[in-house]
């Protein structure tokens, strides 16, 4: 299944890109993306490893590591939000 | 309920007026307004990025959860985006009530989970260069109190 | 500080930019605005008499109550009297601060005890002629939970 | 000593007066004042009965009954505040 993801702000300058289009086997949820991810190695690795401080969100509503994904989803990385 | 994400400036008198104009329900207006502090004039600039569409459903999410928890007869929230000066307004949140009790909880409700659970981001250019604001634990605890006991 | 009495309309836009226009080390500024409800349209005017001399001193004494228990960098009370029609301001509190909290817990404050402490009265005309409004006990409960534990 | 009253909203409408002058054998405080205006008779001995819900400055500070009484001070006499 294909999904759309995003990245904001320092994460997005960090890992330099703020979107991508990416293929994942079905059924994938949360954690699975993020250990494809981290899979990348370097800023990757570094930047979304367990226990870093960022948030999921899975068509823009927060989402945890077991929320499911589905074809078409588009997931969104970010730093903790600093808005206000 | 109006929710902007925009990057010019907003108008005070007119979003408070058009809360209570013509609706003699309305006995009590707060409001907040969020301004770029200078932090002793280091700060020269202040730049402000979201997450369009997700931005717009948190806030109304929000200041539907403060509808549903008191009794809130309107409220506006206004956050902007882009490049913003020390002094320029960042946010504005305005509940109007019949009661002064449900506009004052419902305006800092909705100010504590703006700054926990709506996605915008800032970063502060000062003489050092430019730098993403970490997250403050203090308003991670501010939106926590008004958790269910 | 600023305290007024007074019998014109105010302008919120000029209160709030004196609160923190070229002043950088303010983040938020909290405002309460009162106005005139109608009671589902049955009350067509609202007079408000006070007492010259000790209305400006009452204030003046609340406000630097809430200057001596959080930290205020400015702040703003103008109250109107004379004849009021439904919709119209009575009062605003402004206050000014770097974070959210102390701004709102001083504004609210400000208002529990100008609501309890400070000489106005209101009477308010219906169809049934005028009438002076009663104190509410729910005003004295908002003021007595500031007092110390 | 001579004072000066002033009476505030429903009050200086009940009493029929905003402010007048009055002499009082000194020492006084607020309760022999009141105790004075009540023995006024009718309007006065209602209005300002004990138990009646009303509040008393003296040179513009809120007072008590046993808040003593100076030549010159100012004494208003109000019902509780409803401002705001």
């Amino acid at each position: 299944m294909t999904l759309k993801l995003l990245f904001f702000a320092r994460l997005r300058e960090a890992l330099g890109v703020s979107r991508e289009s990416l293929t994942l086997d079905a059924p994938a949820t949360v954690a699975v993306l993020l250990d494809h991810l981290r899979a990348r190695g370097g800023v990757w690795a570094t930047e979304l490893a367990v226990g870093r401080n960022f948030r999921i969100a899975v068509n823009q509503e927060m989402a945890r590591l077991d929320t499911p994904l589905s074809a078409g989803d588009e997931v969104a990385v970010f730093p903790p939000v600093t808005g206000g | 309920m109006k929710i902007a994400v925009q990057t010019e400036a907003f108008d005070l008198n007119a979003e408070v007026s058009a809360l209570h104009r013509n609706n003699p329900s309305v006995g009590a207006i707060a409001t907040f307004l969020g301004t770029v502090r200078g932090e002793s004039g280091q700060v020269s600039e202040m730049a402000l990025e979201h997450y369009p569409g997700m931005t717009e459903k948190a806030l109304a999410a929000i200041v539907q959860e403060a509808q549903s928890r008191w009794a809130v007869i309107d409220a506006t929230v206004i956050h902007r985006i882009g490049s913003l000066a020390p002094c320029d307004a960042i946010v504005l949140v305005a509940v109007a009530s019949a009661h002064r009790g449900d506009a004052f909880a419902a305006c800092e409700f909705i100010m504590d989970f703006l700054k926990t659970r709506a996605p915008f981001w800032k970063k502060e250019t000062t003489a050092a260069g430019g730098q993403w604001v970490d997250a403050r634990d203090s308003d991670e605890s501010a939106a926590q109190r008004w958790d269910p006991p």
